[in-house]
């Protein structure tokens, strides 16, 4: 399965990282590519739960691909959701219940995000995001 | 034919009880720890204590994947399918009281609950306190004469008006198996939820949860060589969406205002407050030991050692067994001799057994004995633990009689 | 200035920190334990563990003689007239909901409970969901502009139709000793029952309760330097004999039978179960310990450390303080600055501080804050714990801005 | 305070006595003293409660000063019945508050029986004991 180009270049971007400090930066840097939310958006019906910040998750799917939208109030979370969404861009329902997410945070260097310690939130946002796409 | 017990080395209590010269025969009771539970006690509280499920900083993470590590490995034992079925309690005691508080309102005036007559005061109180604030019936189903719940009058007792059957796996006065398979089978024909109390019969043999078929099972952790203070729940999905949450606070909640609050589902919906972090990652560490003994060969040494255990006391004149016991115990009275007095005697000369009335206060009142003795075995048991019992038996009875 | 604590190296935990380049802050969540509690569990689970309240044999009165001496321990520590009026429970959110069942009965419809509007979720939830199953009125009694309390609203709130006020002695969030002595006269006036979560006060000095005159005080022994698993229910005698019964089964009842029970007072009578052997003989030497320092020594090093992390946050700018705290803790914003993003970088510098909502959802909504970060110390925190942390702000809030 | 002439016997008997065995032989011999109750004396109203054996106690105060009787179906708990009578026989209630029974036992070398263990139930009879003597 070949990856989008986005998640290529998170890849790249990340793999190579040499520090907690270099990661961050990242990143803000991938936070500030996330197509912003308008407030509507941002409602409580988009928003995830279970995370002790503020997230929202938005899904679509055209043409039996899922495009995903996400937004968050802190600005690490959303490097993150920037990272994941590049890595499931435009894949059908059975694709996104295949991929391996966790290990695709492991290769960017990021798995401890995904800690069970439920304070971030990572998690919920991809149970969300499974729901969704079993739904749609 | 002295019986030891390859495993006995791996418990450290069995070196202070010897210092003591004290012969422990009361594990039914609690069992003793092996040395990696002990380890991983310390392990954690050594290596720095934190919270779970509250903060990202490398502490409450490392806390956190070794708690959930804990649950995941107990869903593993049992051959649950999710970790999300096992809801860590204090014991079997409170999974219990869970259960009756969290299916109340699932109860309407006249409904039925069946238990039987050979239930361990857990898992009869409960229930009976349940049916008197609903106004329910209380069914105690009859045991027959070999001392199993009596399947024809269960058939017969246990009816449309039956919404739950509880009842235990192992019973921890006559140590016999209960015909669970017929049990749950006529409660799922029904429509009943059904409960078994897996107490004594999780520490011998391990179960198949998902062949077993209840809705809910229980047991402590202190009985299958864990630490005390831990206990768990295990429920199929559908059944612990069906429970109402119970005890309230920390990180049980979802979203919290001062009027109205929204609950996690199982199983962080029913631990709130600050669980027994560092119990329930030691037995974790139990679990593992367990999982790396041939279980065969428990099963063996154990079965060994209960034939001897019924041989020996068969020598003994005057004394009555209260059942044929399958494994793990023999309950028993000697004729003319009061259990209190036989078991003084014995605690004096360093048999640690069991007297009185086990938490089963109505089983024995049924059973017409005011008390009885029980001995109890662990896997770490051996034939020379028996042979002190035996003498000192004979020494307390030749005194008493 | 570097305030180095005499009594760290009691606690092994700082040795692992140290290793793991670790930066405990967090001790309000639970703090860490001295070797005296790891020795006494290890003491007890090695020396041979048995059931307590059950047996007459040696080691079952070992364990009982030990876990009844932890709970005299418990009582002279509150300065409590009797060891009877200590129920050991799982922790202060279990003592809370015990409570909030155990008094139902007392509460007709249209009766007030009066919370505070600071209370952690543990003294906020059982009281909501109590006033929610029997038709009451949950008063929010508002703080005033320090973040405490405010007595004029109180006073004016408070009535003749309050059976029930619940506050917390000392603020999680805030780090303000509450003005319960006021309160707790005004409880009474008004012939209002009084609880009181003590879960963060029991850690700071060291109380009377014959003095403080609150029916019930809970709190649990990890915040307190003993191990988790273990609560205290403190009550006063005529408070204690109106709570009904809650969790049912082993040593709890008096007699039994299939269709009715009595149960035993308290202490035994609320403690279902095989309770938490090891953690409350543990917590009799976490408080051993602590009994054997300077309780002087030990305030004053707290407040030097304590007016140290105000001077240091102060120097930050765009840093807000929550409150003025009193004691223990200091929880801030930035502005401008996630508190999430905040403690994500200092958790990667190996900086352990709590961020979020701090079990206190509706006090931040209120406050008009998505979360917030909360440094909290120990009686083991140091000058340079202070300033490892005060760096890595530093350097965190640089990325950030 | 003197003590009675059954307690001074008591003290002399089990005070020299070796081991458990000669112990547990003294007080298997004291239950026989216990002078028994009747069928309409060992009933509920009677019933010590808290002991896992069957006790009974009543008592009576004469002249202002209190004799007790009671029984067991527990050979030994008799025996310790026995030398708990045979200290308070005949004791005021003023007496019997103050009488330290721990150290009683202590001397007659069995404090272990009243160990907080709840089983044995000596404890409880101790209790029901001040309670008759405070109601009566
Ligand atoms: C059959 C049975 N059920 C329940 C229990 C209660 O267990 P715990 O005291 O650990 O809650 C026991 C143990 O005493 C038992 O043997
Ligand atoms: C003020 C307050 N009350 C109650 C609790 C609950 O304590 P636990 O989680 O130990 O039950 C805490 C601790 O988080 C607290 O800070």
């Amino acid at each position: 399965m070949s990856l989008p180009a986005a998640a290529r270049e998170a890849l790249a971007a990340f793999a190579q990282c040499p520090g907690w400090e270099q990661r961050a930066r990242l990143l803000l840097q991938w936070g500030e590519r996330l197509e912003p939310l308008d407030d509507t958006e941002r409602c409580e019906a988009h928003r995830v739960h279970g995370c002790e910040s503020q997230v929202w998750l938005l899904g679509e799917r055209r043409d039996g691909r899922w495009h995903f939208r996400a937004g968050s109030d802190a600005r690490l979370l959303r490097g993150l959701l920037a990272v994941l969404l590049a890595r499931v861009e435009g894949l059908t329902a059975e694709e996104l219940q295949a991929v391996d997410l966790a290990d695709w945070f492991a290769r960017l260097g990021l798995s401890r995000q995904l800690s069970p310690s439920r304070s971030n939130g990572l998690n919920a946002v991809l149970q969300r995001m499974r729901e969704l796409a079993a739904q749609g | 034919m002295s019986l030891p017990s390859p495993w006995r080395a791996d418990f450290p209590a069995f070196a202070a009880f010897g210092r003591d010269c004290q012969t422990y025969l009361d594990s039914a009771a609690t069992a003793q720890k092996p040395q990696a539970v002990l380890d991983a006690l310390l392990g954690y509280y050594a290596g720095g204590a934190a919270n779970v499920h509250r903060a990202q900083h490398t502490p409450g993470e490392r806390a956190t994947l070794a708690f959930e590590g804990a649950r995941a490995k107990v869903a593993a034992w049992l051959n649950a399918d999710s970790a999300s079925q096992i809801v860590f309690t204090r014991g079997a005691t409170e999974s219990l009281n869970l259960l009756a508080y969290g299916l109340e309102h699932l109860f309407a005036a006249g409904e039925q609950i069946a238990v039987s007559a050979l239930e361990h005061h857990a898992n009869l109180l409960p229930w009976q306190q349940l049916a008197q604030r609903r106004g329910l019936e209380l069914l105690v189903l009859p045991l027959d004469a070999a001392g199993d719940i009596d399947l024809k009058q269960a058939e017969r007792l246990i009816g449309p008006r039956t919404r739950l059957l509880a009842v235990s796996q192992l019973s921890n006065v006559l140590g016999r198996w209960q015909p669970l398979e017929a049990l749950l089978t006529l409660a799922r024909a029904r429509g009943a939820l059904s409960v078994v109390d897996g107490a004594q019969g999780a520490v011998h043999g391990r179960h198949d949860l998902q062949a077993l078929a209840c809705d809910f099972y229980v047991f402590s952790a202190h009985k299958l060589y864990g630490p005390d203070g831990l206990g768990v729940l295990y429920g199929r999905p559908q059944a612990l969406e069906r429970l109402r949450h119970w005890q309230f606070g920390g990180e049980m909640v979802q979203q919290a205002d001062y009027h109205e609050a929204h609950f996690r589902p199982a199983p962080l919906g029913f631990e709130a407050g600050t669980p027994a972090i560092g119990a329930a990652i030691a037995f974790g560490a139990a679990l593992d030991y367990l999982e790396g003994l041939d279980g065969e060969a428990v099963a063996a040494h154990e079965a060994a050692l209960h034939a001897r255990l019924l041989a020996g006391l068969r020598a003994f004149d005057g004394l009555h067994l209260l059942a044929e016991p399958h494994t793990a115990l023999a309950s028993f009275v000697v004729e003319g001799v009061h259990n209190a007095d036989l078991s003084q005697l014995l605690a004096e000369q360093g048999v640690a057994v069991r007297a009185g009335q086990h938490c089963a206060m109505p089983l024995l009142r049924r059973l017409g004995l005011p008390g009885a003795l029980r001995v109890s075995l662990g896997l770490y048991s051996e034939g020379d633990d028996l042979e002190r019992f035996f003498a000192a038996l004979h020494h307390a009875l030749a005194l008493l009689r």
